[in-house]
């Protein structure tokens, strides 16, 4: 028995069929054909399948996919501010805070969801806002940088 | 060979859904069951949800706390007036666990999850379970005892709500600021004048389940809170408990630094 | 309850390379009609930086903007063999034959530019932003765009060249351990500070401060990536990880991240890097390789600085707050409470 | 918080260059920062079917009977692989480069050598349909004894884990059970040292955890050919792995990998990509198979623990005389690399020292655990770890500078290493030097002055063998030459309320030496006492 799902996602209507007990991440990823969101663990582990629900984090991979029918769906996909980079993105660059880029996605989405809710915040607001995300190259350090850079940036922009 | 998911209107529908059917599991924050689903746990044949609004509500009086057994740890953050529980709810997982994870599932959480249990259980929290023909009350501790007993879907949980700063409370892990407990302590510290009365100790992942600390709650009794005033409580900090050795931490070392982590939160920060 | 202080360094070599087969990689680099080239790997990049080293030392040697290359990797029907990403060999061994490849091609474009300048090859020379010109004179010039299009149009000649590195054979004598284990080596001596909870055990890492010896800097960036990574999961090894945390007893395995233990974002420390470069005499641009030497002296670091801090020796790994409870507790004793003021 | 020190050396260098030494912006930073950087399982396959395999719930037991009859059945399942249907079931992942022997089946048939061993697949429609198979299946076992210790896998009447190496021992040079290193001769130098110390060393198995695990998606593709999608570190290694897995020429194959998440070591076994192609064959459809979390963590290779023993003999001057390293790889039930890591290990010994008398026994011991391969510093982080705990317990027990012992000893241009290559293109002195400066932590001049590039070679080796020689007087006083670096737990405690910087906090390392107190202060062996004089 296939279930239907119907999202907002990345601000577009898209509607897709799943296995009973399907979980988000498979759905984004292998039904609606969203690549951009990782799988690290399906275990609710390690932040790579972060994404925002209704402006919330989640992890996907333990979100029960028809729980979210009708809600609206974030994924890096979705980052950009039309044709040019999110801040974070831009930071994230500019930072070196990426190296193999397998959390990059899950990184980026937990940080959006601290920059959203809390536009000035501080180190520790920043630690807390990664910690449910494992990096296994960076050491941390350059993605803590470069989300603090961001929001100092877009703070000045919107100043 | 796929997982049938039900979703009731009401608690009392999904109640009656897992306690008659087998293999059907209620699905709270997910962390768990969802893990357990992915893994094609064949337990699991049929997930049951509620989209039932009272499952998720929050109400705070100043003389008690109702907290739908739905309610995530991110609701409970963003409810001012429930302070005293944001320490704990912000031990339990990152910011992703914490919209999704709720204070029924942590009821149910095996050890070394169930950081917030360990808070309710200090708390004196009564349970209030669903069931197809009307809800009953039971205490925290007697739920605990008997959780992994079949099918209990719990409502909500009510505790009154402690005087000033009489709770307290301290998780301990290897990694931060997140991390599966070595072990967790909550406090409820009345104070008459300078005595303690009536405190309760709660321990998470010094047992199979929370647990209380009984006879250090004993020896506190009339004590002040200070050097002297702690010593007997916590020459007895681990009795009762009964600790593993798991990833996290051995049985060992968690026995060993319970006692200072206890007089750590007894005295506070700048006492020790 | 004290805390105590204490600060502990290491100093180590690492062999770039490893001592198996000759340990080969090769390279193929081509130009397109309009002057921008491809280099064709099999290698991979697990993060590390592999596209954008080869990138680098690409350009440099054909003497063209960075922008102009582009690398690909790892796919084997058009890569040539590479023997892996491992034994921190990137860098030194592919690095090689790609500037061997990159030399061949560069030779070819040169000519084609003597070619259509009616110069001797030997007279000219690139200036790095896509042009070609006769030394000392930059006005007789020619785009390396316009080169690629003669030689591809006009002359039939190929811009591309194919490179690969070996290094020579070496046995090993099974009576004395006589080898060649490698050509180069690197080098880091880092110095850490630790505090420890004499009651619980708990170690936590202040400060690092490292200098690390790699030949060649290609990109300094990308070397820091690999030495702040590096170092945080060399403090990972030293304290926290491990699969099997009764080792040799099998049991209570970590199945998840939550129960496999490495330091969250709230445990890093500052770290002050310095880079030291003293070029390999065979590496390209004498580069060796940061990828492995950069964990390995924070362990023996943290553990020679918890001695430091409260005079006790672990030498058994991971050092976990219950070993260094124990040691405490072995000793006889904690910290004299009176110096615990 | 990164500085160039281009001063240092620079007189080696061409820094006339315009790309290199740039600190340039990735090349796959934008897919990485988009998410659109292709990982093996962003590629996409109608009808694409899942393969897991069934494991073992023993680590060393006998299997007596197999029935998959019922999972055959089960819903989704196309096929159920054994290792009778692997066509060359038995591999070494050196035989590419002929080193070692054939010793691990790709699913175990009748032995089973760790907990977690493959003992069959299940290919079907999807993951959970394979995982409920699998469910389905009975088998069953004759549990044997295992073994699970590096020292106790070598005691005569040890429990034997893997056939080919009966004695638990891999073959070096089919005449050894574990590769050599000589040079000098320490026994006459640990007789003539002033002091002399062994320790022991344990050095945990490590999980690479990379965030994505291993995994491959295999395609039948036009004319016969298999496009192979992985994750693997080394793409002809498994290439040619799984060429001979499966017995088909290697031209077979396609490879496309390249962009991975995160590796460490752990993407070198090609653990996935031989069945995910039998099964791609033997279905006529796109297989992918890959690793679940635990599994990664549980059995996918770790990093190898090492026990490791050494015995120096020191001269009160803080000269280092002998040095003799024992070495055991827990290489788990099958060789994989471990074999290699040895000999680096060897290589290494006796780390970035010159010292004359070096003696080497390193040995790769099969126990019934989850096989071992290589991760980041294979070989050589473990061996660091000791040698470098070691050096410290010499310094303090003869009462020098832990940094300004490690810099006497320093390996320098010319000096013969004990692998019996002369040593060139040192730098040890000159990153001690730097890092001391920037620390704040105090070298005496002549230590200051002190370079890579002086004084090595001949008069080096000639100094100090002849220094090895000459025994100290007997009653030469036992007061420390120098010992600037004061132990903290001397001092009282920093205040714990005032996390203040470090490195302001940090008590002067130059601090008088402690006043006759040797407390804590390690002297002789932990395990044999072997303090001599």
């Amino acid at each position: 028995m296939k279930t239907p799902i119907q999202l907002r996602l990345n601000g577009e209507d898209v509607a897709t069929f799943a296995d009973g007990g399907a979980n988000l991440l498979d759905v984004l990823r292998y039904s609606v054909g969203d690549l951009t969101v990782k799988g690290g663990c399906w275990q609710g582990t390690c932040g790579t399948c972060t994404v925002l629900v209704d402006g919330a984090p989640r992890l996907a991979c333990v979100t029960l996919a028809e729980s979210c029918s009708g809600n609206s769906v974030e994924t890096v996909a979705g980052l950009r501010r039309g044709a040019d980079l999110h801040p974070l993105q831009t930071a994230f660059m500019e930072h070196f805070a990426a190296q193999c880029g397998y959390c990059t996605p899950g990184m980026l989405m937990a940080a959006k969801a601290l920059l959203d809710r809390n536009p000035n915040p501080t180190r520790e607001d920043v630690v807390d806002a990664i910690c449910g995300n494992i990096c296994r190259c960076t050491g941390y350090e350059p993605i803590i940088a470069a989300i603090l850079d961001a929001a100092r940036k877009d703070a000045r922009r919107s100043a | 060979m796929t997982v049938t998911v039900k979703t009731f209107d009401r608690l009392a529908d999904a109640a009656s859904a897992i306690s008659t059917e087998r293999g059907a599991h209620f699905l709270s924050g997910g962390t768990l069951l969802m893990r357990a689903v992915n893994e094609a746990d064949p337990a699991i044949k049929t997930i049951v949800r509620s989209t039932d609004p009272a499952f998720r509500h929050i109400a705070v009086s100043s003389a008690r706390v109702e907290l739908g057994a739905g309610a995530t740890m991110a609701a409970i953050l963003a409810e001012r007036e429930l302070a005293l529980l944001h320490q704990v709810a912000r031990a339990v997982g990152g910011p992703a666990v914490r919209e999704a994870a709720t204070v029924g599932g942590n009821l149910f959480a095996p050890s070394p999850y169930g950081d917030f249990a360990a808070a309710l259980l200090a708390l004196d929290a009564t349970v209030t379970l669903a069931g197809g023909y009307g809800e009953r009350e039971l205490q925290l501790e007697e739920l605990l005892g008997r959780r992994d007993r079949g099918a209990t879907l719990v409502s909500k949980v009510t505790f009154r709500r402690p005087p000033g700063d009489a709770f307290r409370f301290a998780k301990v892990t290897r990694v931060h600021p997140k991390g599966l407990s070595v072990l967790s302590i909550a406090a409820l510290l009345p104070l008459a004048s300078v005595r303690i009365t009536g405190a309760r100790i709660a321990y998470g992942a010094m047992g199979r389940t929370p647990l209380r600390a009984k006879a250090a709650e004993r020896a506190l009794e009339g004590r002040s809170l200070d050097a002297a005033g702690i010593a007997p409580a916590l020459a007895v900090a681990a009795d009762g408990t009964s600790p593993s050795d798991d990833a996290i931490a051995s049985a060992w070392w968690r026995r060993e630094i319970l006692p200072i982590h206890l007089r750590r939160l007894l005295l506070g920060a700048d006492q020790v | 309850m004290a805390r105590h202080r204490g600060r502990g360094v290491a100093t180590i070599n690492y062999p770039i390379g490893m001592n198996l087969g000759g340990d080969p990689s090769q390279a193929l680099v081509h130009s397109n009609p309009t002057g921008k080239f491809t280099v064709s790997l099999s290698s991979i990049d697990l993060g590390q930086g592999m596209k954008s080293v080869t990138r680098q030392i690409c350009a440099e040697t054909l003497g063209v903007p960075i922008e102009d290359v582009y690398v690909d990797t790892a796919d084997s029907d058009t890569g040539p063999h590479c023997m892996g990403s491992f034994a921190s060999r990137g860098t030194h061994r592919v690095g090689n034959a790609v500037m061997a490849a990159a030399r061949e091609a560069r030779g070819v474009m040169m000519e084609a530019a003597a070619e259509e300048l009616e110069v001797d090859p030997g007279d000219l020379e690139t200036d790095g932003r896509g042009s070609i010109h006769v030394k000392g004179a930059p006005h007789r010039a020619i785009s390396v765009r316009d080169v690629a299009i003669a030689a591809q149009f006009r002359q039939g000649k190929t811009i591309s060249g194919r490179g690969i590195f070996l290094v020579p054979l070496s046995e090993v004598d099974p009576e004395t351990g006589e080898m060649s284990p490698a050509t180069c080596y690197a080098h880091a001596c880092q110095i850490v500070d630790v505090e420890v909870d004499d009651e619980t055990g708990d170690v936590t890492v202040l400060k690092m401060t490292s200098a690390y010896e790699l030949g060649r800097a290609i990109n300094p960036k990308l070397v820091e990536q690999q030495l702040v990574g590096g170092s945080w999961m060399g403090m990972s090894h030293a304290l926290y990880e491990t699969p099997e945390p009764y080792y040799p007893d099998a049991r209570e395995g970590p199945r998840d991240f939550n129960e496999y233990l490495m330091p969250g974002p709230g445990d890093i420390c500052p770290h002050d890097i310095i880079v030291l470069e003293r070029p390999a005499a065979d590496g390209p641009f004498g580069a060796k390789g940061p990828g492995e030497m950069c964990a390995n002296p924070s362990l023996p670091a943290i553990a020679n600085a918890i001695f430091n801090a409260v005079g006790v020796r672990i030498d058994e790994l991971p050092i976990t707050p219950e070993r260094v409870l124990r040691a405490l507790r072995a000793r006889g004793r904690s910290v004299a409470p009176s110096r615990a003021r | 918080m990164l500085e160039m020190r281009k001063d240092i050396f620079a007189d080696e260098r061409d820094d006339d260059l315009r790309e290199v030494g740039r600190p340039t912006q990735r090349q796959d930073i934008l897919g990485h920062v988009t998410g659109t950087s292709a990982y093996y399982d962003d590629h996409h396959f109608a009808n694409l079917l899942h393969l897991k395999v069934l494991r073992s719930p023993h680590p060393h037991a006998r299997i007596r009977s197999i029935d998959d009859a019922a999972a055959a059945r089960a819903p989704g399942v196309k096929r159920i692989i054994r290792g009778a249907d692997v066509p060359v079931n038995l591999n070494t992942l050196l035989s590419l480069i002929q080193f070692g022997k054939d010793d691990e089946p790709s699913l175990a048939t009748e032995t089973v050598r760790y907990r977690g061993e493959p003992i069959l697949a299940v290919v079907a429609t999807s993951e959970r349909a394979a995982r409920q198979a699998l469910e389905l299946v009975r088998i069953s076992y004759d549990p044997l004894p295992a073994v699970f210790d590096v020292e106790d896998a070598l005691k005569p009447g040890a429990v034997s884990v893997n056939p080919v190496y009966p004695k638990n021992t891999f073959d070096y040079h089919r005449k050894y059970d574990h590769q050599k290193l000589r040079f000098g001769d320490v026994e006459a130098a640990f007789a003539k040292a002033d002091m002399v110390f062994e320790e022991r060393y344990q050095m945990s198995p490590i999980e690479h955890a990379p965030t994505e695990t291993n995994g491959s998606i295999a395609v039948p593709d036009t004319n016969g050919r298999f496009t192979v999608y992985t994750s693997t570190q080394a793409l002809f290694f498994s290439l040619d792995t799984s060429a001979k897995i499966n017995a088909m020429p290697s031209n077979q194959l396609h490879f496309i990998g390249g962009t991975v998440g995160g590796g460490f070591g752990g993407k070198v076994d090609t653990l996935t990509e031989p069945l995910a192609i039998l099964a791609a064959r033997l279905t006529g459809a796109p297989v992918r198979y890959r690793l679940s979390r635990h599994e990664e963590m549980q059995f996918g290779s770790p990093r190898g623990a090492e026990r490791i023993y050494i015995k120096d003999g020191v001269m009160r001057d803080g000269r280092i005389v002998a040095r003799k390293v024992r070495a055991y790889f827990d290489s788990g039930a099958y060789t994989r690399l471990s074999s290699y890591a040895v000999v680096k290990c060897v290589a290494h010994i006796p780390g970035p020292y010159t010292i004359p008398n070096v003696h080497g026994d390193v040995y790769c011991v099969f126990t019934n655990r989850t096989p071992a391969t290589a991760m980041r510093g294979f070989g050589v982080t473990a061996l660091d770890f000791a040698l470098e705990c070691q050096m410290d317990k010499d310094a303090v027990a003869i009462g020098m500078d832990p940094l300004e012992f490690r810099v006497l000893n320093a390996y320098r241009d010319g000096d013969m290493k004990a692998h019996r290559r002369v040593a060139k293109n040192c730098a040890l002195i000159e990153c001690a030097q730097v890092a001391a400066e920037r620390a704040h932590w105090p070298l005496r001049d002549e230590f200051r002055r002190m370079s890579s590039r002086k004084g090595g070679g001949e008069a080096r080796a000639e100094a100090v063998a002849d220094r090895t020689l000459k025994p100290a007087p007997p009653g030469a006083p036992r007061t420390p030459a120098s010992s600037s670096q004061r132990a903290a737990y001397e001092r009282p405690p920093a205040d714990a309320k005032s996390p203040a910087s470090p490195a302001r906090d940090m008590p002067s390392p130059a601090a008088p030496p402690p006043s006759g107190s040797t407390h804590g202060v390690r002297r002789f062996s932990s395990i044999f006492g072997t303090r001599r004089r």
